[in-house]
């Protein structure tokens, strides 16, 4: 009869499971989630630290990283960054030149090209020179012609440059091929070592984010052993248990990435002084560009994966060691 | 319904706690379970919650062989079972509401059918007016009895309680054992560890007696 | 009778007071100390949790300082870097030019001038220029006299050197002062944004370094709460009960620091490519300089002093909320 | 010794868990409290170790008024009360000579008196074999007598036991009280709670009876 009693009660405990399995497994989901965004709110100060420091983890690579891009697009507008002058060999024929000029211009790394002929590089010389028309008395002109080009910006990376350079000396008609842009390349390696030096922010900064939800959710874990073991005792399945806590990383994570985003906007706002100094020394009418709704996103979205494999990490580790005795 | 067939359980240390214990309770049975201090009554109880698991020897609850239970069918065992501990085991930052709700909201149960058999359970153990209230402010027979509505609010067919009139007054004491017989005369097995030697030879029931870990005694 | 008993209880007890009383309380704080130590050192894994986050977070500063220190002392070696060049007024006697010269190579500001005479600019351009000897045709020399003037390492700020740009052009001598220095207000402009990026991070991060001090502890307290709980009942005071989660805090502090220094030094090996390249650019000989002893000081310092005030925060807060009830 | 003049004590929920309690235990006395289940026992018990200050009336411990005494002075009169509690209130992370130790710890005792003391201690509740052992490996009346043997290592002049055998069987029970008898006989006063009322008639000793706050009987 215990049997049969016994049996009844699984099968009803299996018919109803089947029958709203799915609708109360989203509403429990749901629940807990709203549920450790309750608990989060409830201790404002507590959730507060640790969200902070994962925003600030966040907000530095994604920071430096805005920095640099923006510093690439002032330098990319500099006109005349990276300006080559190619001095022709005497006595070629104008059609020539004509035709070299066109086809430089014709080039895609460069964007554009003016001819100054030695002729025009003569009256300019007169003008400026102070010697005035006491050159008249030359036989002929000494200066060559001279093509000044301006390479297109996408092309405008040392590397690049330089085989450009490469490229005009090989031509018979060129003389000389002069550059100035030894800056350029000082500056081009100077943003490299900002560049690694912000991926090696960006693992540590990384890996603290992991460790800082791992250690925080480690922790919340022994704090609630007792709450744990008791729901062991009465019959919680590991997942249950574990949910709460996964739902918690998702949450820090995700406000973490919001912080980071705050922080970011308001640093700007700060460093905006000095970088609207180096922009108009530039004279450029640049202005820096924040973040943006991407930005946010992206933020948001590794502020969440971070968080959610940090409290997947500790729960991993944590909550097995946790069973009643 | 519990079967022991020379259930032996050796700690770690080496000491053995229980000794090639046999005996089978029957479904809808109360049976007490009597012995001196570390005779081995809570370490059967454990035994029968999954808590610990044999050494040697079978012990067979609700038709599941504790020893070979899987991790994972564990929590689907216990919810059969209703345990009300020595110290409580309550939760001291929830209402006592909200303590009672835990094996249902652990089961998914529907949040209106939770409301209705918490206040019914509470009803049973006369604390329908405290649910609001946090353990802390509760004497220790009230949390005790919080304990007790917690174990029957699902309506388990087994009922474990370990020593739960431990820190009750006698006339308390004796209401509680009461409480048992009632859910007992609806068909639910209870195996009820105890001190109060006096008390539970008046109940009438079949009696345990664990001495160093052997069964040395069986019957009223 | 029962008076009498407890007051020989009561002296008793203050007479071992006063007798041991220092020894004692030294005793206890070394005790505490290494108890402390040995609580981190025996769970490595989360002590590693909260120390390399410590680390993390205060390496970055540093490391930024260091790469803007590194670079200033190579900007610092840049030859003509700021260059000014005198054009002098016509028809000035060759001792006032001459005595013009000293006393701007008198100045504390300059690190060297050469006087190029007009005749001697003349010789030059007839050799570069390709217009020979028919220069010669000319009655007198249009070129001016020219100083170009080097400015000390020391003032070759912009500021500075447009101070000394301004003293320049109110001499009644110069008709021009010219200089070439965009691109080190670039530099400079560049490095401010840099130096104030640092800040911002360094503080953001020194706070970050607080809270997962403060958190730690925090989270590390409420673990505990049984434990405190117990001692408060059995007579512990608050100093007793404070005490080991200010040294844990210390240690993570002391530890967090080491930390930053080993991954300063690693980081330094991996960037040392990038700089190596900046570096040979400039052709100097320079080779990066590392944190040194002074600097894993600093950062030993600072990470004891954020993890004890971040301790003490923790502590102050919350150990008073656990009360036996 | 301990002296309570018309004490009451309400709870922020507006409850009064004690009604103008009056009554004197002199240095050197035993004296069991009883009542039901809720009575304010407990209550009584946290105002002598100053854990609750009293709402109204006076409490005087040891010649210190307890509700005027400083935060910073409680520490020092705890130190001169051994309290055993309901549910021993161990840790769980620490040996039974190190819970043991942990009142001499805080006194800042040197090193060999602590060992001494504690293996004394723990020899006189039976349980010096078991000092290398975790409180979670005990059953529950070996820690019972683990936190008796906290209690009075530190040979306090007062010693409050709240239900100290209420998880204990019969004879334990009484071996138990026979050691508090034996430690009242060298002057300790004693303050014991308890429901065991057979028992306590029979250790004939002077009982305060509560009931719904109201001390309603004194005397043997
Ligand atoms: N986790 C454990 N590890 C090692 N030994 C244990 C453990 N739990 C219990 N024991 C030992 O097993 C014996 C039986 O313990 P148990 O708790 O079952 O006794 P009990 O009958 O419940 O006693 P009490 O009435 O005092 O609660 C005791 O001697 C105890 O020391
Ligand atoms: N912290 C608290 N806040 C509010 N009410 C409390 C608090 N502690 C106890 N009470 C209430 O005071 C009354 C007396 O409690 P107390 O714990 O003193 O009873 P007791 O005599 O020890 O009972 P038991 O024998 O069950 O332990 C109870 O009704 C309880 O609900
Ligand atoms: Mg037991
Ligand atoms: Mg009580």
């Amino acid at each position: 009869m215990a049997e049969v009693h016994s049996k009844k009660k699984n099968n009803q405990i299996t018919h109803t499971s089947i029958k709203g399995k799915t609708i109360s497994y989203f509403i429990r989901h749901i629940q807990v989630f709203l549920f450790t965004l309750g608990t989060i709110c409830r201790s404002p100060f507590a959730s507060l630290m640790t969200t902070a420091v994962i925003g600030i983890a966040l907000a530095l690579p994604a920071g430096l990283h805005l920095i640099l891009k923006n510093f690439e697009a002032v330098t990319a507008n500099w006109d005349g960054a990276a300006q080559i002058s190619l001095f022709l060999k005497k006595d070629i024929s104008e059609e020539k030149v004509q035709k070299l000029t066109t086809d430089i211009a014709a080039m895609d790394e460069i964007e554009n090209v003016s001819y100054i002929s030695a002729d025009m590089a003569m009256e300019e010389f007169k003008k400026h020179s102070g010697f005035g028309s006491s050159l008249d008395a030359l036989d002929n002109n000494p200066l060559p012609d001279v093509l000044v080009i301006k390479p297109a910006i996408h092309s405008s990376s040392p590397e690049k440059i330089q085989r450009l350079m490469a490229k005009f000396r090989k031509n018979g008609m060129v003389d000389i091929a002069q550059l100035d842009m030894e800056w350029i390349k000082r500056l081009y390696s100077i943003m490299d070592v900002v560049r690694d030096g912000i991926w090696i922010a960006a693992a540590l900064l990384a890996v603290a984010v992991l460790l800082v939800v791992g250690n925080t959710i480690r922790l919340d874990i022994q704090n609630k052993k007792e709450e744990i073991l008791i729901n062991k005792l009465i019959g919680a399945t590991d997942v249950f248990i574990r949910r709460p806590f996964l739902y918690t990383g998702f949450w820090y994570g995700i406000i973490g990435g919001a912080i980071a985003f705050t922080l970011i906007t308001v640093s700007i706002f700060i460093l905006s002084d000095s970088i609207n100094n180096l922009s108009g020394l530039y004279g450029s009418s640049f202005t820096i560009s924040g973040l943006g709704i991407s930005g946010l996103f992206i933020l948001l979205i590794t502020g969440l994966g971070l968080g959610l494999s940090g409290s997947w990490i500790a729960v991993g580790r944590h909550l097995k060691q946790i069973e009643p005795s | 319904m519990i079967q022991f067939d020379n259930a032996t359980k050796r700690y770690n240390e080496g000491y053995e706690a229980l000794s090639q214990v046999s005996f089978h309770i029957n479904p809808g049975e109360m049976v007490f379970l009597t012995g001196h201090s570390g005779a081995g009554k809570s370490t059967l109880l454990k035994l029968v919650a999954c808590i610990e698991k044999p050494t040697r020897g079978q012990v067979i609850v609700n038709g599941v062989n504790i020893g070979r239970l899987w991790k994972r069918s564990i929590p689907y065992l216990r919810r059969k079972i209703g345990i009300i501990f020595q110290n409580h085991q309550l939760l001291n930052d929830r209402t006592v509401f909200d303590n009672v709700a835990l094996p249902m909201i652990i089961q998914g149960v529907s949040h209106k059918e939770v409301g209705r058999r918490v206040r019914a359970a509470l009803d049973k153990v006369g604390l329908l007016s405290k649910e609001k209230l946090y353990p802390i402010t509760l004497s220790g027979g009230e949390q005790q009895r919080v304990g007790i509505a917690r174990a029957i609010v699902n309506k388990p067919p087994i009922i474990l309680a370990d020593e739960p009139t431990g820190n009750l007054d006698p006339d308390l004491s004796k209401e509680i054992m009461e409480l048992f017989q009632i859910f007992n005369q609806v068909g639910v097995s209870i195996l009820i560890a105890s001190h109060d030697i006096d008390l539970i030879t008046k109940m009438n029931h079949r009696i345990l007696t664990l001495e160093a870990g052997k069964l040395i005694r069986d019957g009223k």
